[in-house]
């Protein structure tokens, strides 16, 4: 499961979100980028700071040390309790287009040397929505960083619940709110970043209820959808409506971190949390080989449980 | 009456609408030429009525979004006005407004006190208009709160109603946190400490719906519904056509039934033949017995206890597989 | 100490507060009201529902069972630690005119037959100012509710601090709101009403922290004043800008009780927050042999404390 | 500098006064004539400077209030910039806004993790109007308290620098609540389960300056102030003429020794000759000093007997006797 970061469908999956080609498009300021150097820039756009959309593996490349992460529940996917029309085989080409399971990768690694539980919810799942299998991992993600100890951060990006799962969806906003509760009953950090776009029942669960609650500059960020709104209030909403920077002045949010200084920002976050560090980052974390019931629970949650 | 859909969902939907309207047709000309024609009226009537009965006997997940839509079935007050006494309502979130669309007060059950919380949707346009259509904006969300610790702090249970179309979709709403709202309300009652049942009355939408839903027992009106997104949202989102409502209310499996089968309902409260509307009394001795049967217990159990059984319930919530791929 | 409601000095108050003659005068519609019909009315106009303003041993009249109150710590007064000029006068001048020691008046006493540690603030005493004994005797209160676990209702009517006390006014903030925090802690139930007006420091500490906050209607309640606020912000402030009605609408209001109900509505709430109720409200209250350490704090708190 | 009285307090503020106003005429007249006058401009600077000395050498209350509100005086972010490290600001009250007018900050002092609060005034005008002068709204307080929930939960101490004339005045802030947000924060405050240390380091304004304020130990800077109501305030009310700031200043008893004498303020932290504003770096030298002197104590103290102490510090406050009526 080690060294997974590596795997060739990751290469695959590079391969295939950004297409061939030496220059990008970029699609705020449509100005064309050479590929290389917008890889090298983290994906941001170096003429206008646009952030581009990263699949969950690429986060946790960008924000983990190397090799650090082992992950949680790495074959867990949703089921199809409802049998609702069309979903499997919806679930099957965001499996193909992601080479991922599912919506979420959770598991263990360190930043800067800090230990911590991490998630990072994939929005080209799917739109990163919220079934079943992600809430369950996001909720044992919760439960590990809790045993063990540890803090947990989870970059989201999500459009919401996963409608196909009905209510059972909506269930994973109680499911994964209770275990954060938890966690913050056990005197546990939990840092939330909100990547664009996050919305709906992500937003109305755990990635509000973070310690500290971080975003990426320019993210969409809010509960109901612009159409929506606009349809309701029978106005034309500003062009800066739920972005990052207007959460940030209705005090909905702590910062706004650009990415070239989010793992740096999470990795101080952590130091002030008290997270524990290991000496040697280079190498698989010691604590793994301590914790025999995390191995356990990495061997994948399996079944169906509800 | 069920009439008014996006389309008809069935044979038994067409009849019904035909008739309704030949009906309709005869009335306005018995009345515009003066023309006995009460007998061919009660006629039709009684062929709808049958008609109905039939619908009825086994409506379809989207008859049920109807019942639990219908204007004259039984609101959050007239609830609240039969099943407790020494209601005292309490206002505001004491940071920026009082939501009329939340309803928080302290009442009496049975001579026993508890605090109640529930969407307050209106019964006519213009109680509906000035409660905003049971829709809460964040501060209706965060009076629930604030009137949920006030049961916290004696170990009064809490029984919240939830009977809302869902939390307000406007920027103000956005800009105050509505989601943020909903995110607090979610993780505070799941670690209330103190009994809390939800009594899910008419409609139980998606998050607006949950930030007042999470407690010890979620019980259901027979003819309520509880969804993740409303038909038409769905449907419009699925098929880019909102008209196909009655078959996303079919694939949300959003009727009590079905979410006591899928163990997030725990109990289904038997609503009267065609719906709470037809006898409400019927439907709100179907709440109080409930009441009256599960508060004794979740009263006396110790509060670790209960909270480790709410985790529990929600915990186990979902159906998760190892993937194939 | 008992029977202190009946003693000519309250009798010789009345007198003062309303200037002999068989009418009196609405200070808001302006018409002429038959005074005994103003006072049957609870001093509430009885054409236009103007509430007029009460001295405390009229609110505690209006609102106890007859004959139940005992008052608490009846002769502390504030000192005059900063010896601040014509403080001694003002307070002097207030004793007159009242007939009371200070701007307060706190005991034991039974609402429709419900016991409660009770307070009333007296608007008429230095503009309800709150100094040193004001917050000494609601903390005392306070304290007295919280060792005899029965629970708390104060009638706020203030105009802030007392600046004549200076820093120690501003500390009386401190004081009485740690003594409801510790109230609070205690599982104990507090009942304010905001009677007109309650402004400045009393809004900002003890008067905003009942678990259900109550006000009379018309009440004016807030904490800059009006002038203050338009002199900043350079603009006329609307004429129920501060009423209790306005208060209600943004939500920092549970209530606004008409006089004539606040009683029952009170013991209401007293009833639901379960307190203990005496079977015979008409003679003294039985628990007060019951416990000796509150004779002893009714003896009056004596010399200065900080 | 301390001129822009609304009226000379003593003889010294006089001559003073005339003295730095010949300067400024010298000054003119030179520069608009080219006249060399340097020399008689030295001399009459040289007899400023005495007279300054001797005003600083004991300095009058009024004095005190502009030092106090000096526009160079050492601000929030000078303090917190030399005091602290990993300075992490956090934002927002999750409720409304995010106010500039407070600060909330993750940070460390001598390489542990503290929790920082404090009103934050600006340096020049632009800064002041975009800061609000240091008047929070409700929110800046609601954020304040956001922050040190933070440290409870972590049992890292709060320090909160108090600078403020007062919580913001406006229309806007009585309706989102100012008195309830105070009064809140005084009573969450008062039983905060962490250290909390308090350093007023400019002015100490009334309830807003209060609302961060309620700790385990009071430390003020020598030339701040603190008052339940501004001089000029209260030479409005007690004398109609808020000229005679001044003698409401002495009557209030608002410096850091009249209220150590008051017991208010547990230790006072001196300041250079001429205040703050002429060393910074000392007088952030005597924060850090007392900081380093009462944290490692105030840490290892169990929370129970920290808000037993808290609770004993605030209760004892007042000056009470028995009427002699
Ligand atoms: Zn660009
Ligand atoms: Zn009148």
């Amino acid at each position: 499961m080690l060294n997974w970061l590596r795997r060739p469908k990751y290469r695959s999956l590079q391969r295939r979100e950004m297409p061939a080609g030496l220059w990008a498009k970029c699609p705020r300021c449509t100005n064309l980028i050479y590929r290389k150097e917008l890889e090298r820039n983290l994906k941001v756009c170096p003429k206008c700071a646009y952030h581009h959309r990263l699949p969950a593996i690429e986060r946790l490349e960008i924000t983990l040390d190397e090799d650090s992460f082992a992950e949680f529940d790495a074959d867990l996917t949703s089921a199809d309790p409802l049998k609702f029309e069309g979903y499997p085989q919806k679930l099957n080409e965001a499996r193909q287009k992601t080479g991922r399971p599912e919506a979420v990768i959770t598991g263990d690694g360190t930043i800067e040397g800090y230990r911590t539980v991490i998630g990072a919810l994939d929005f080209h799942f799917m739109g990163g929505s919220m079934g079943s299998a992600v809430g369950e991992k996001v909720a044992r993600a919760a439960e590990q960083a809790r045993d063990r100890r540890l803090p947990l951060v989870i970059f989201s990006a999500s459009g919401g619940a996963r409608m196909q799962e009905g209510a059972l969806s909506l269930m994973q906003l109680a499911k994964t709110s209770a275990a954060i509760g938890r966690l913050h009953d056990a005197g546990l950090p939990y840092l939330s970043v909100m990547c664009d776009p996050t919305t709906g029942g992500v937003t109305a669960s755990f990635a509000f209820l973070g310690d500290v609650v971080l975003a990426e500059p320019g993210a969409l960020i809010g509960f109901a959808g612009r159409r929506v709104i606009e349809q309701t209030i029978r106005r034309k909403l500003p062009d800066d409506f739920q972005t990052a920077e207007f959460c940030l002045k209705k005090g909905l949010l702590d910062m706004v971190v650009p990415r070239s200084e989010m793992r740096s920002t999470v990795a101080r976050l952590l130091s002030f949390f008290g997270a524990p560090k290991v000496e040697a980052v280079s190498v698989e974390a010691p604590a793994r080989t301590e914790t025999p019931q995390v191995a356990e629970s990495r061997s994948g949650g399996s079944a169906a449980e509800g | 009456m069920i009439t008014s859909t996006p389309g008809p969902s069935s044979d038994l939907d067409r009849q019904l609408g035909d008739l309704e309207a030949e009906i309709e047709r005869l009335r306005r000309l018995s009345r515009e030429q003066s023309i006995d024609l009460a007998g061919e009226i009660a006629t039709l009537d009684a062929r709808a009525e049958d008609v109905r009965r039939k619908i009825y006997t086994n409506p379809t997940p989207w008859h049920v979004v109807q019942l639990a839509r219908h204007p004259q079935r039984p609101r959050l007050l007239d609830l609240v006005a039969s099943l407790f006494t020494d209601v005292i309502e309490l206002h505001g979130d004491r940071l920026f407004r009082d939501d009329p669309a939340m309803l928080a007060a302290l009442a009496r059950f049975d001579g026993q006190p508890v605090v109640v919380i529930g969407h307050n949707k209106g019964k006519d346009t213009k109680e509906n208009i000035a409660r905003n259509f049971g829709m809460p904006y964040p501060e209706g969300y965060r009076k629930a709160l604030r009137a949920m610790r006030v049961g916290e702090k004696f170990h009064y249970p809490v029984i919240a109603f939830v009977d809302t179309p869902g939390a307000f979709p406007g920027d103000e709403a956005e800009e105050r946190g509505q989601a943020e709202a909903i995110a607090r309300n979610i993780e505070e009652m799941s670690r209330l400490r103190t009994p809390v049942i939800v009594v899910i009355t008419g409609e139980g939408g998606s998050g607006g719906a949950l930030a007042i839903a999470v407690g010890d027992l979620t019980l259901m009106l027979q003819y309520a519904i509880y969804t993740v997104i409303s038909p038409e949202g769905c449907a419009a989102i699925l098929w880019h056509d909102a008209s196909k409502a009655a078959q996303a209310a079919e694939a949300l499996r959003l009727t009590a039934k079905d979410l006591q089968a899928l163990e997030i309902v725990d109990e289904i409260l038997p609503e009267p033949f065609g719906g709470a509307h037809r006898d409400p009394d019927a439907a709100v001795g179907a709440v109080r017995a409930a009441l009256q049967r599960h508060l004794p217990a979740l009263r006396e159990t110790p509060v670790e206890a209960l909270l480790e059984r709410r985790y529990a319930k929600f915990r186990t919530l979902g159906a998760v597989e190892t993937a194939k791929i």
